[in-house]
């Protein structure tokens, strides 16, 4: 199959490009540093807890779209489908840290932790800024529940943004926006399917073969393997597969209330979705679960790859009042 | 020759490594592509070319200089997890070269303190399918060999090397993005041990022939 | 190639079983009228202008995706890309209408215009229920300038729907929202481009075919073709050429204030929107033409087209108004 | 046989044109693919799987009730342009068809209201490349043959309309999905016009064979 076409310019430029259109866009509310890959608000309040998110780039609108009030201070922006480097985390934290401390929020990879880790070491003890660290890991399908550590961050990163970039607003100890952060990660749980792959803008390769009659189950976000290969099946069959493995996995259970997040990794028709998620109410209702509320969407994509995840956050009411506070970015808004 | 580098050679080394790397960003994406995520080579593209850049001044004080400038380029151009592990091995292994020049026991000693930092960085110990699967053989047969002057450990580290990338086949990745592939890992060498591999192949090139 | 694969069960039942997955991912706030495939606001107030939107499925999240406050009060469903047929308008019509009359509002398609035409006859001559009707003629692909009416209308409906429902909230008479709707299409420019084809769930198949290393200008909203076919280009020359082709014709001019939506067609990266939006964004700036503010996203879809389109609305203090008037549905929201 | 039409068969007619027409989806599709939005054949079977619902009922006790029960499921199932045109022909030309049996001048009176009404609720004329075209020359060839009786006047309606098929070839499109194509329409045939000269057809072989 020819390798799938892009609109793009210098493929070696797409972060920098990318990230000059995103200041564009947000009019004001956003800017980039001068020598770094990193985004931050322009309207940070004088003194707050910074929330510092990032990673690699190429899964826009995740995680520079997601920089705004109640959301991320800043993003540090990595190549596509790589971790950014320490001076860009460091800059970034720099540049959003307000006295109190920057958490770092950002998925469970191995590239992700040790860049993050060298800025956090930097930080602490060259510049005295302190900085704590909340990794996401909310896919089910990378790891047994007993090596959580070892659980990639998948979509459920944007409800882990949501819900710590609300605790940075209105808290006031860096103590206090980790242990909520942990919390929401804590209680996160998603698992995905991929249906066909995208490609990297450099190599214009796709990252994996699916054959025509085939989907992945539990397909990362980079087009890493999944738990299994299986041949196409109906909507209302996936659903119950994906539903089977996300609830016995916290596990979830009658009179838990919880957020549902349908999340299009890029080629996926909100039709498809839509109707999954019809299913997956009817699972839900059946297992007396109740759904607080439900986003369905284009969030972390993986390129234009097809196939979409299912995301379930239990919720208490100290969660639920940070993932509903008002939140607007380019990539995420609601009232 | 002298079987020793100065810091000059040790320069024109690192700049032989980062041509010789940014030839084989195909060879590492592929590799990439079977078990990860496909930017292998791209990521130590980035890398070398920003080294080259790097490197590409006046002439470096002391030997370790140039390798401590391609570590810190690394680190700071490739991201992901080679943007660390390799700028790591680069930064950190500098630290071990004693003295002006670089003889076989000063490379060896480049490969095991860049080892120990890696190890400790990725978290990581062998037999997780990663570069240190490579790295941490090579380290071994060069201090074997480091009695035999230069040429003769950096050839020891290659096929130190390359037995690490043959035997990181039938590794079951654990760490890393090859980690979810579990089984299916197995019958791939792990891209970071080429990296490796391909690396010390060009210093020992660089070594025999200047 | 071939046929794209999707997630679905049925592929006759996709838009009923879609629409149930809307209504419970909306929590209450819509529902599905019983008999018909049309999605009414469960939260009309007692009394206001009825805004009802409508058209073919498939384009999702347009437009039962854009019902909410200050959005459509209602939105009457096709088939995948065939308009709704009169009874399914009229009947939501009758669900939307508050006593103070409604207005159809939807894209210049032959069978919209004809099954809307037909719905209102019944409704003003057997309800006596007073309907206006404004369509949106965005599409500068479709028509020269001096044949407005045979444009069609494509991702431009967002901001006509987005200004219509913030009008049909605050203004007392149907005039009144029909006038401010009619003066937001007057001013609504869109053109699109396809890189690669979608597909019809009930046949499988890809609506066009495209050339490896071809792209298509002014594709229309369901695969119809644009105004030509070229080699594909760097971004920054399709930018040129779509804003060239857009600015020409209002035309915008300098000192002029606009509101510019990147809309992808499905399944293009929001790293490529951003890339063509940094290009947009020179050239206004070097036209002297100001941008009030930017929405990028995926708003109206061709299923899983590869493809975006920009669209300009060229804005007065009124326009301003309501279509910076806080909006929440599921496919669109903003503060 | 009496070369007219009672109620009964009027409907049985009905039904074996819907089936006709549910056995051409794909036919239909393709030819809506070529130069509009690839649903006209799942429109019209839509449509006729829906007429077929209503006319698997009772005895109908007039000749014009089938043709408007088809009508009213097609412009309540069919959907799009095809679901209003459709609709309309078979509805509007049903007031048509008088008195209790249809003969040739009943028919050609069918298809003549059924046109006119297109006509309004289109907005178009002849040589616009819709189904009009294979429906206008139909409606005069069978006017032109209503002497002879239904099976001629059917037949004649056909000829009418593959001539129109035909012609619409060269026709540039200026209304509908395919108007935006331009000169890029010409060559291929309207799929409106097509379903005209399917739905002709099955009328003529059930005239001739019952
Ligand atoms: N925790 C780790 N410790 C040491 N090396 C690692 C670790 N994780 C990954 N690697 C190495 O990094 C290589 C992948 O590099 P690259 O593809 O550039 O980064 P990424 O995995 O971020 O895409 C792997 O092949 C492996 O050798
Ligand atoms: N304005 C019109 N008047 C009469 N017939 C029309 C008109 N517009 C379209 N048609 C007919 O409808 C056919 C297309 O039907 P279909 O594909 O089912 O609907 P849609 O165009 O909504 O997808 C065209 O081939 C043409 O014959
Ligand atoms: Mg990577
Ligand atoms: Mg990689
Ligand atoms: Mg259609
Ligand atoms: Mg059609």
């Amino acid at each position: 199959m020819a390798n799938p076409k892009k609109i793009l310019n210098d493929p070696k430029k797409v972060v920098a490009e990318m990230l000059e259109g995103l200041v564009f866009a947000n009019d004001g509310r956003l800017r980039k540093l001068d020598k770094h890959a990193a985004i931050v608000r322009t309207d940070l309040p004088e003194s707050k807890v910074a929330l510092l998110i990032g990673g690699g780039s190429g899964h826009e609108p995740i995680f520079h779209g997601f920089v705004g009030k109640n959301m991320g201070d800043g993003a540090a922006c990595g190549q596509v489908f790589a971790a950014p480097s320490p001076d860009i985390i460091v800059e970034a934290a720099k540049a959003v840290h307000r006295g109190k401390g920057v958490l770092f929020l950002y998925g469970n990879y191995a590239g992700d932790n040790m860049n993050f880790d060298m800025a956090s070491e930097i930080l602490t003890e060259d510049e005295g800024i302190e900085v704590r660290t909340v990794r996401v890991t909310d896919d089910v399908a990378a790891a047994p529940p007993e090596r959580m550590h070892d659980r990639r961050g998948v979509a459920g990163d944007l409800y882990a943004i949501k819900i710590a970039g609300g605790a940075a607003t209105e808290c006031d100890t860096l103590d206090e926006v980790e242990r909520i952060a942990r919390k929401a990660v804590a209680n996160l749980r998603s698992i995905g399917i991929a249906v066909a792959a995208g490609s990297i803008p450099e190599t214009g390769k796709l990252t994996f073969e699916l054959a025509d009659d085939e989907i992945e189950i539990g397909m990362g976000a980079h087009g890493e393997a999944g738990v299994s290969r299986q041949k196409i099946a109906p909507a209302d069959t996936v659903a119950d597969q994906i539903m089977e493995k996300l609830l016995s996995d916290l596990p979830f259970k009658r009179g838990d209330e919880v957020a549902l997040l349908i999340n299009n990794l890029g080629a996926t028709t909100m039709m498809e979705m839509l109707i999954v998620n019809r299913r997956i109410r009817q699972i839900l209702d059946r297992e007396g679960i109740k759904v607080h509320r439900t986003d369905v969407g284009t969030w972390l994509t993986v390129q234009e790859m097809a196939g979409f995840s299912v995301t379930l956050l239990r919720l208490d009411d100290e969660l639920k009042h940070y993932l509903d506070l008002p939140a607007e970015s380019l990539g995420y808004s609601r009232m | 020759m002298s079987d020793t580098l100065d810091a000059t050679q040790a320069r024109d080394m690192l700049v032989a490594v980062s041509n010789y790397m940014i030839d084989r960003t195909d060879t590492l994406t592929d590799a990439d592509l079977a078990i990860g995520d496909g930017d292998h080579g791209i990521g130590m593209r980035r890398g070398f070319e920003a080294a080259l850049e790097a490197l590409n001044g006046e002439a470096p004080e002391t030997v370790d200089a140039p390798f401590k400038a391609t570590g810190m380029a690394i680190m700071s151009n490739t991201g992901g997890a080679a943007g660390a592990v390799f700028g790591t091995l680069f930064r950190a292994g500098s630290k071990g070269i004693p003295g002006d020049v670089i003889d076989g026991a000063g490379f060896a000693a480049f490969l095991e303190e860049g080892l120990a930092a890696v190890l400790k960085r990725g978290g990581v110990t062998e037999g997780q399918k990663t570069m240190v699967d490579a790295l941490a053989p090579a380290a071994r047969a060069a201090r074997a060999a480091s009695a035999d002057g230069l040429q003769a450990t950096t050839a020891a580290a290659v096929d130190g090397a390359l037995q690490g990338v043959e035997a990181s086949k039938a590794m079951v990745a654990t760490t890393g993005k090859a980690r979810s592939l579990g089984e299916r890992s197995v019958g791939h060498p792990d891209p970071g041990a080429i990296s490796i591999s391909l690396i010390l192949t060009a210093m020992r090139d660089y070594a025999q022939t200047n």
